[in-house]
């Protein structure tokens, strides 16, 4: 599916070069889209998943022009709800329902605003000022698509090299540090002493930097990458089809746990997308087979945090605004996912201690009166997340 | 005998020692060393000796208070400041952790100076002039250089047998 | 093959709590979502991942970095209302056949892992007892019945559906009796059921059999009233209550009820100086006794003769007739004066199963004119319906051979019947033996077929155990063994295709739904009636039926040696929870001992008869106890606790203590625990008994603070002198006092209201994941209840008044433990907790030798997957009761109150993610949320009007051992005793 | 400058330099090693062994297997702790006050008591570590540079300040200790004449030569370190009383300990050191070095410091009493006094204060069985005035519904067996491989310090 999104994509590019002056000029009279459409976008992510716009036929209808050919209110029930509407018994809903073999559109909680915006979105067809379009990036997806090695990874590769070199040197100066000492204690065979001194200390040294290396490492599993039991690449589903990660993780804004998706989940669009471009039918018919069998995808975790610690992800993702990418990495990038971050404690407390707190815009903060006025007087110009005890132990540890 | 390039003065007992070298010194014959079984505080004031290790140590033991302070401060003030049961978190109690690191560096360090300026380490080779020194005889060493002809050595032969050697030996080292 | 993704894979009806779920999804129990397990001792914190079979837990095989694979296994299909990582809450109803509460279900990955009180109850209101909380390790007890039994063999539902529907129809056809046994029944859907039942097979015999009925009080109503009730009694209303053998408090009847109402009548809050007081005459120390403002030792034999005696006092002062009574010293002036006092205002009981006295009471109450206000006959409690006479009818029926098979449904005769060896001979003989059973216990034994019931938390089922006050039992998760609900057995031998939860459904829409005119529609109603978990129906009569006397006799109290009185204790009731170690191992909160019972003699009957503690003596020359010296104990009187001495409860419950069952006075064929004489002999053994304290009196210190009604309302502080002390001392510090910003959180215990019922204790064992020892430990001083209820006696004599003062971390500001913990495990958090990390705690424990509290617990041994402690922590499915927010605290290293941070924690990320302030009263700790007698207030101090900073801010407010400037969070509010000084 | 006709002679029988290298060295130098050495090096290791198992008991099961709870939660362990800590202050208080003070005395012992420091206080430091129970998480007690934050450790927590004194002063005494034998090694890689041992104990000395320049250094490092080493004494076992000082308990909390605790320590070490000397002179013939006059001067200290400790006793009644605190007095006055403990208070207070008194009479303090007897007495009084003041406090604190009492098992009793067999072994292997006096310092003070002898005299 990947390959055909792309090629479908890049010409859409093509296509709508021509707009792009028009649209800078039209939006930028109209602003106040500006916002909107932005969030549009992010929202769009989630369709873009079984519909393009002029891409012709997905899993779904190609939305090009469905804006006009339905009415706004029937629209909007339907993309909220699909299968209601189905149950319902609403002509139009079942003649689409049959027409793509009656897989049914999963019901997206999208506010009546925020549908009416993609809506807009899909009318200007998926394309947004310059600005914007930086942040949707296609130079990215274009390079993604390439079998290149991705960035993330290659890192991820050179520590792992660079810790095994490490050990060797290791190994060779404990070695060259026996010498010396039997040297001097008894053989006396190095007339000139400082040599010995120079071979000891530097050994000492080169010990110290790698038991450093390894016991940090202990209990850790940075560059972890495990083989997971289906081929699945974020590279393709994150970086090229430009899905919303909390379409998939969906609970990372009211939950401790991000979610690993469903099966369910996957059969949203692998219920229409049989082959994948790399893969073949291989990979996805795994997720048919786990359902079959009613037996679960056992995915093997990556990003492991130490032992007795409390993360929240509604506390990070929703509450502190934080991106996924400042702990997960450029997950769209990577094929096969990694841990970048060392997730160790001193990495939580570095952001705990120089990130800004949503201080003033979350009535939560009220109660924290002192720092208000400091804030005020400008004694203090921004609150980290340590000044409201983001260093506390109890913070993860209970 | 040509070879040979220092005159050993063998002693029995620590105040003749010290005795024949006043007399060496007063007849100026350079003493090099002096090999005893234990400490002759008498022969250190004739031969002038004298030590700096005492002025290190105490650097050392300053070093100690300094930086034992600096890094309880960094720590537990500035790193990462934790509060124990309402105390402020630069307290007194410092001033033990202080105290005690003081005494640990002034000694390690002390002690490895010593080592540094003696050449002090385990397996040095030694050659000792006359190895009954560490037992119960005391050896005065005096270099016997070039220009020092047959009737100089005999004479500080003689000034040692007179001033109480029990034996007085060639040897070279 | 759609379906099969788009719909969960089994359909269960039910609501989460404040959440309109759209979804009809029960999800797959068994499959956890998102979460990684770990290996063992590395951190068992999320143990609970490995139950039974599916163990998703760590593969250890050599990855790239010698770190353990964990899988993180996503459900195949996730119900809308199951998020991951979020509790949902269920209302449902605990009842056991002995107990009625109206709970919340906490569930978490669809595990229910607490129970919390209901606040929408208008009968028990938010409140437990220690039992109702630790009913839910029930669910995850290894014993439970995992399939049918055929004479001891694993069936499936099929085979023995057929072969006991067979037996029926065989039984039908030559008409012999089928004797059907329950517990007391208060579900109106079930006893129409079973009226159904009865219906289809008219040989069947239906009998309801308690262990401890109260037949003797419906009897008295009846011919005092002519009506076969237990009134509903509002000790609210009462100025004066007089208790006889009532443990109203502990297990008397509705005990979480009468807590709350108790509670209200003596609260001090906001200036309120009025008070209600509390005379006990009782024979044993109880728990109600403990709490009485004046208390009296009587005999069992003297109780008719006492009330009696306090009957005629009343009546000659009212200008009534006097009945013939005999001589009894025990002065009952003070009583009468002020039961005269507060006519209509107040309450007599009587605990003791005796129509004779019971019909005294109703007397007594009469003439004070408490019915209608304290005492309402209108609105029945159903509770104890049980009668020793159909329970003798049924027997004589089984041994005469007119009856053919008994079917026992939540009942064990066999264990706590008095004529358990007639009965088990006699039922030897049916042909058809069925049990319902859900553990193997001692009925079941006999039984040839065990259909075992679901637990009451996989079940469907309402509830009615007070006239109009009904209530839901709702499934909160899958049953999790090849179990099924009794009501669905019977269902399916009475032929019909139906659930039982249709079945419920349906009876509401027909019969109960038009009772009321709120819901227009059904679905809305019963939606609504799921979500609260309660509805109410006001009862229409108004006027107290009229009182019929009775002429009342009392035989003269016999000076007949050794009297027992045997009583039931708080935690193990009957002996239901015999299996459950964390009832096992809650301290009396009485006598503070745990995991036996034993026999209490007052310290001077001890020195007659040189009894030392832990000395084993024999009762009646056959049962061997060790002896407890009881303060408080009535002279010349013994008492043992019934509810012991399994011997099929299980791995925890077997064998633990003895079964007095047998000792029970059935004189007159009425069960009384009370008044069966006895011999004792000392014998030269000793046992052993595994006390929490070991020291009894305070030697002076001002630990617990009193005061008498009078000097409270002339000044408030009064008993609170130290405080005023402390207050004028200054300069106790080279140090500033600890400043704080936004939150400081505080708690508060009121020990006027506190009873010492000790349901926070379990409570927040359940919430903390704390660990059960066992009996050897808690002898050595190593219990890990994080809240210890102290009891202290003012003297070690026979009549000592009783304190009860339950101690947790006090979170002191200035903490001494922090300061001592070389590795910087302890330190204070900014809103005032002292916090402790247990994974870099290295166990010197010299935070514990600091703390003046002594609240501190270390883990003496590994608790978690340790076969030398079998207990929930040892089994993957007792595992699954844990919280998956809290560590489970490995070998060495110390533990203590948090103040349930988690809770804290979990509370401020939701005002957070709602873009709110965070209100007072958000944040309930464990011990708070059910506290039955609303004594424990939390919240933060930093805001002057929050609930906690107003209880402070009275003269009553004082610090435990404040002297020590430790300057803790956790405040006491002075006892006030309503008597003269 | 020492006279001998005030103060007596510290050598006796005619030694000359050459015989104080022969005696020093001699056992060293000896092929065979005498039989009684093997005897009490078995009887050590078994008891080292029964040690082990306690040990492995712990670590593998917890410190469940010991006596303690939720009320006492120190116990033996702690007890030996400070117990040994006290023993090992012997040594340094020798060689160290004794080298500043000059006191020529001091020459023929310091060295043992060294040798005994070393090994008391590593059987010290053992227990901290054990008390845990799990020893694998010892290193949390040090601040080292981690990726916790970095996470360091509590710096006003008195256990901290333990673990560095303790570490501090065996650094500090080893270092002086072995220092001061580097001469000596010399000396018997000069006699010896086995290649083997020349190797070793050239190894061993660092290439000592003893030219005057080298004296001249050796001498004064070894002042500076004494000098620095000095204040140790006082401050390691202050700081261990601060471990109960900074506590809160009754009983615990009070200014008296840090001196209290010093005196005690020292009392114990002088009381051990006399044990180990009446054994070794004893067994090794050195009657000539350690003289009688030795026994007798630290017989007179000992009375001197259980004078001390008897006052610090009768103090901390006293200021229980005056305090007027309830809880204190009663840990004084019914716990300790005539409550579960008395036997432990009573022993102690009759071990400590009293019996050493009979070396008031000369008879006594001249009877080396008696001083032998005695000694033992003040090493288990001191044993009990740790028992009593850990045990005794803990078990009556503040609330009395904590009340518990404790009593050890064998895996505690094990332990402490196995470190007195550790102590013994160590103190063996000394006797056998290192020079068991200062021959150096001896010969050193043998002129001034003994009767004219003849190598001497006929040099007049």
């Amino acid at each position: 599916m990947s390959g055909f999104v792309n090629i479908r994509r890049r010409k859409i590019l093509r296509l709508t070069v021509p707009l792009f002056l028009f649209f800078i000029l039209f939006l930028t009279s109209v602003s106040s889209y500006l916002g909107q459409t932005a969030e549009a976008e992010k929202n769009f992510t989630q369709c873009k998943a079984c519909h393009t716009i002029g891409g012709g036929r997905l899993v779904g209808p190609d939305l090009k022009g469905i804006p006009d050919k339905y009415p706004e209110a029937w629209l909007i029930k339907f993309i909220q709800n699909s299968q209601a509407m189905v149950k319902s018994g609403d002509k139009e809903a079942v003649k689409i329902f049959n027409e793509y073999n009656k897989i049914p559109m999963p019901s997206h909680n999208f506010t009546d605003a925020q549908v009416k915006d993609i809506l807009l979105y899909i009318k200007m067809g998926g394309k947004l000022p310059a600005g914007a379009v930086a942040k949707n990036a296609p130079a990215k997806i274009a390079s993604a698509s390439a079998q290149t090695i991705s960035p993330a990874e290659r890192y991820v590769q050179e520590k792992r090299e660079g810790s095994r070199n490490l050990a060797i040197f290791a190994i060779v100066s404990g070695v060259l540090l026996l010498l010396t000492l039997v040297d001097l204690m008894f053989t006396h065979y190095m007339k000139a002493k400082w040599v010995n001194y120079v071979v000891l200390l530097s050994a000492l040294w080169i010990l110290g930097e790698w038991s450093w290396d390894y016991t940090t490492s202990l209990g850790r599993q940075q560059n972890y990458q495990p083989d997971q039991p289906i081929w699945f690449s974020h590279k393709v589903h994150a970086g090229q089809n430009q899905i919303n990660c909390e379409y998939c993780h969906f609970t990372a804004e009211t939950s401790m746990h991000a979610g690993i998706p469903p099966a369910s989940v996957c059969m949203n669009c692998h219920s229409q997308v049989k082959s994948g471009k790399r893969t073949g039918k291989k990979e996805i018919a795994k997720i048919y087979a786990a359902i079959k069998e009613n037996k679960p995808i056992e995915w093997i975790k990556v990003d492991n945090l130490p032992d007795f610690v409390y993360f929240n992800h509604e506390q990070h993702v929703k509450v502190g605004k934080l991106d996924c990418t400042e702990c997960h990495g450029d997950v769209a990038q990577m094929d096969q996912i990694a841990q970048v971050k060392d997730l160790s404690m001193g990495w939580c407390l570095d952001c705990h201690r120089s990130h800004k707190v949503q201080f003033t815009n979350n009535k939560f903060y009220g109660a924290y009166k002192k720092l208000h006025e400091e804030l005020r007087a400008g004694k203090i110009d921004q609150v980290t997340v340590k000044m409201i005890g983001g260093e506390n132990c109890s913070k993860c540890h209970y | 005998m040509s070879k040979q390039n220092q005159i050993l003065g063998v002693f029995n007992d620590p105040d003749e020692v010290s005795e024949a070298v006043g007399k060496l010194l007063q007849n100026n014959i350079q003493v090099k060393d002096v090999y005893s079984p234990f400490p002759l505080e008498h022969v250190w004031e004739k031969l002038k000796l004298k030590t700096r290790i005492p002025y290190a140590t105490f650097l050392y033991g300053a070093f100690g208070t300094a930086g034992t302070f600096a890094f309880l401060y960094w720590t537990s003030v500035i790193n990462y400041p934790l509060i124990y049961g309402g105390k402020p978190t630069n307290s007194l109690s410092f001033i033990v952790l202080m105290f005690v690191l003081t005494i640990l560096s002034g000694v390690i360090f002390t002690l490895a100076t010593y080592l540094i300026r003696e050449k002090m380490w385990p397996g040095r080779e030694v050659n000792m002039p006359d190895s009954r020194s560490t037992d119960d005889k005391f050896v005065i060493v005096i270099e016997k250089d070039k220009n020092m002809d047959d009737e100089a050595v005999r004479k500080i032969d003689e000034l040692l047998k007179k001033s109480g050697a029990v034996e007085v030996n060639m040897s070279n080292v | 093959m759609e379906k099969k993704y788009w719909q969960s894979l089994e359909v269960y009806k039910e609501m989460k709590r404040n959440t309109v779920s759209d979804s009809e999804a029960m999800p797959e129990f068994s499959i956890d979502g998102l979460d990684e397990s770990e290996i063992k001792g590395k951190s068992s914190r999320r143990d609970f991942l490995k139950m039974m079979g599916f163990s998703v837990g760590a593969v250890a095989l050599v990855s790239s970095c010698q770190m353990p694979v964990r899988k993180a296994i996503p459900l195949l299909n996730r119900p809308k209302e199951l998020i991951p990582g979020v509790p949902n809450y269920y209302a449902s109803t605990f009842y056991d056949g002995d107990e009625y509460c109206s709970i919340l279900v906490k569930t978490r990955e669809s595990r229910p892992i607490k129970i919390e009180g209901n606040d929408r109850s208008p009968i028990s209101k938010r409140g437990t007892t220690a039992r109702v909380q630790a009913s839910v390790l029930n669910l995850y007890d290894d014993e439970r019945l995992k399939s049918p039994l055929i004479n001891g063999k694993q069936t499936s539902w099929k085979i023995i559906d057929k072969e006991i529907k067979a037996k029926l129809e065989i039984l039908k056809n030559d008409n012999k009796e089928v004797i059907l046994m329950t517990s007391t029944i208060i579900s109106p859907t079930t006893r129409k059921l079973l009226d159904e039942f009865v219906k289809a097979y008219p040989n069947v015999k239906w009998v309801q059999y308690d262990a401890l009925p109260m037949s003797a009080m419906r009897k008295a109503n009846e011919t005092n009233f002519g009506k076969t009730v237990i009134p509903f009694y509002h000790f609210e209303n009462a100025d004066v209550m007089v208790g006889f053998n009532a443990d109203f408090l502990g297990t008397w009847l509705m005990p979480v009820t009468f807590s709350k109402q108790f509670a209200k009548g003596r609260k001090l809050k906001d200036g309120q100086t009025k008070m209600s007081r509390l005379y006990q005459f009782e024979t044993n120390m109880s728990l109600t006794g403990s709490n009485a403002d004046y208390r009296y030792q009587i005999k069992p034999s003297e109780e008719a003769a006492v009330l009696l005696k306090l009957y005629n006092t009343l009546a000659k002062k009212t200008g009534n007739s006097v009945f013939a009574a005999p001589a009894i010293n025990t002065n009952v002036n003070r009583v009468a004066n002020d039961l005269l006092k507060s006519k209509g205002k107040s309450l007599v009981v009587s605990g003791t199963n005796d129509l004779q006295i019971q019909l005294i009471v109703n007397a007594i109450n009469q003439l004070l004119g408490n019915y209608g206000t304290t005492i309402d006959l209108n609105t029945p409690v159903n509770l104890k319906q049980g009668m020793e006479s159909d329970m003798m009818q049924a027997m004589s029926s089984i041994q005469s051979g007119k009856a053919g098979g008994i079917l026992f449904y939540n009942v064990n005769p066999v264990y706590d019947c008095i004529h358990k060896d007639n009965l088990k001979k006699a039922i030897k003989k049916l042909p058809l033996k069925v049990s319902f059973a859900t553990t193997p216990d001692e009925t079941a034994q006999l039984c040839d077929y065990v259909c075992p019931d679901n637990n009451y938390l996989e079940s469907w089922d309402d509830a009615e155990p007070a006239y109009g006050f009904f209530s839901f039992t709702q499934p909160t998760i899958r049953p999790i063994f090849n179990t099924r609900q009794f009501q669905d057995s019977l269902l399916t031998w009475m032929g019909t295709e139906q659930t039982f939860s249709d079945y419920l459904e349906t009876n509401w829409k027909k019969n109960f739904f038009p009772k009321q005119e709120k819901y227009a529609g059904f679905d809305k109603f019963w939606f609504q009636c799921k979500q609260d978990g309660v509805f109410y129906v006001a009862s229409q009569e108004t006027s107290q039926p009229a009182f019929k006397p009775t002429r009342l006799k009392v035989a003269k109290p016999g000076n007949s040696g050794l009297e027992l009185a045997l009583y039931e204790k708080i935690s193990m009731g009957t002996g239901k929870y015999a299996n459950n170690p964390w009832l096992q191992e809650m301290p009396d909160p009485v006598s503070t001992a745990t995991w036996d019972n034993y026999v209490t003699v007052s310290p001077a009957f001890a020195k007659a008869k040189g009894l030392e503690q832990e000395d084993v003596v024999t009762i009646n020359d056959k049962l061997e106890l060790p002896v407890l010296i009881q303060p408080g104990q009535t002279e010349g009187t013994l008492g043992i606790a019934i509810g012991y001495g399994r011997s099929h409860a299980g791995k925890v419950g077997n064998d633990v203590g003895k079964n007095v069952y047998g000792l029970i006075n059935a004189g007159n064929g009425i069960k009384n625990l009370l008044g069966t004489v006895v011999t004792l002999k000392k014998t030269s053994k000793t046992y052993p008994l595994a006390l929490t304290q070991t020291h009894h009196v305070m030697e002076g210190r001002p630990i617990v603070r009193e005061t008498v009604l009078g000097s409270f309302v002339k000044n408030p502080a009064s008993g609170n002198e130290e405080h005023e002390k402390f207050l004028k001392s200054e300069d106790f510090s080279l140090y500033p006092e600890p400043k704080f910003d936004a939150f400081q959180w505080g708690l508060s215990i009121d020990l006027n209201s506190c009873t010492g019922c000790s349901n926070c204790l379990i409570s927040c064992q359940a919430e903390n994941n704390v660990a059960v020892v066992g009996k050897e430990q808690v002898k050595r001083g190593r219990i890990m209840q994080w809240i210890r209820v102290d009891r202290y006696y003012s003297e070690m004599a026979d009549d000592p008044e009783v304190f009860h003062m339950p101690v947790m971390c006090q979170q002191c500001d200035n903490a001494p433990c922090e300061n001592v913990c070389p590795v910087a495990a302890l330190s204070h958090s900014d809103e005032g907790l002292s916090q402790v990390t247990y994974n870099r705690c290295i166990g010197t424990r010299y935070c514990m030798n600091n703390c003046p509290y002594k609240v501190r617990r270390f883990n003496w041994y590994e608790y978690v997957n340790n076969n030398s402690f079998d207990y929930n922590m040892n089994s993957d499915l007792g595992k699954l009761v844990l919280n998956p927010d809290v560590t489970v605290r490995q070998r060495g290293v110390v533990e203590k109150c948090t103040f349930c941070v988690q809770r804290i924690q979990e509370k401020k990320l939701q005002a957070k993610a709602e873009d709110r302030e965070l209100r007072d009263g958000d944040i309930l700790t464990a011990c708070q949320q059910s506290c039955p007698a609303d004594a424990i207030q939390f919240g933060n101090l930093m805001d002057k009007k929050s609930e906690v900073s107003r209880t402070n801010d009275t003269g009553r407010m004082y610090h435990l051992l404040e002297s020590l400037h430790t300057l803790p969070s956790l405040s006491y509010l002075t006892k006030v005793r309503n008597k003269e000084a | 400058m020492y006279n001998v006709k005030v103060r007596g002679v510290l050598i006796e029988g005619n030694k000359s330099y050459h015989d104080i290298t022969q005696d020093v060295n001699g056992p060293l130098l000896s092929k065979t090693t005498p039989n009684w050495w093997w005897m009490a090096a078995f009887v050590a290791s078994s008891m080292l062994i029964w040690g082990v198992w306690g040990f492995y008991n712990t670590v593998t099961v917890g410190t469940g297997t010991w006596g303690l709870n939720n009320s006492v939660s120190w116990g033996w362990a702690i007890i030996n702790f400070v117990w040994w800590i006290g023993i090992g202050h012997a040594g340094t208080a020798f060689s160290i006050f004794l080298l500043v003070l000059h006191q020529k005395w001091r020459t023929s012992i310091n060295r043992a008591a060294e040798a005994m420091t070393i090994f008391a206080v590593m059987a010290a430091g053992m227990f901290p570590l054990i008390h845990m129970g799990r020893v694998w998480d010892g290193f949390y007690a040090f601040p080292y540079p981690n990726t916790r934050g970095p996470l360091w450790t509590n710096f006003n927590s008195p256990l901290f300040w333990d673990v560095t004194a303790i570490s501090t002063y065996l650094t500090a005494s080893f270092l002086f200790w072995y220092v001061g034998m580097m001469p000596d090694f010399a000396s018997i890689r000069d006699r010896t004449v086995s290649k083997i041992k020349k190797k070793i104990y050239g190894i061993l000395s660092f290439g000592w030569l003893g030219s005057a320049r080298g004296w001249l250094r050796f001498e004064s490092a070894a002042l500076l370190m004494g000098g620095l080493t000095a204040p140790l004494v006082v401050s390691v076992h202050s700081i261990v009383a601060m471990d109960f000082a900074a506590g809160i308990v009754p009983g615990w909390h009070s200014t008296i300990f840090p001196p209290f605790f010093v005196v005690g320590a020292i009392f114990s070490g002088f009381a051990m050191v006399l044990t180990l000397m009446i054994i070794v002179r004893k067994v090794y013939k050195y009657e000539e070095y350690v003289t009688r006059k030795h026994l007798d001067a630290i017989a007179r200290v000992l009375t001197f410091v259980s004078l001390i400790m008897g006052v610090a006793y009768v103090t901390e009644i006293f200021i229980a009493w005056y305090s007027n605190s309830p809880y204190e007095m009663y840990v004084f006055f019914k716990s300790r006094a005539i409550g579960d403990y008395a036997f432990e208070f009573w022993a102690m207070i009759v071990c400590n204060a009293i019996i050493p008194q009979l070396f008031w009479f000369k008879k006594i303090r001249t009877n080396i069985t008696m001083v032998f007897i005695i000694s033992i007495f003040i090493n288990i009084g001191m044993w009990f005035e740790r028992f009593v003041i850990v045990v005794t406090s803990l078990s009556k604190t503040w609330l009395p519904s904590t009340w518990h009492n404790y009593s050890p098992t064998t895996t505690e009793v094990a332990i402490y067996v196995g470190t007195l067999g550790f102590f013994v072994l160590g103190i063996l292997l000394f006797l056998r491989f290192l020079p068991m006096m200062a021959a150096s310092e001896l010969k050193g003070i043998l002129k001034e310090t003994s009767i004219v002898t003849e190598n001497t005299k006929n040099h007049e």
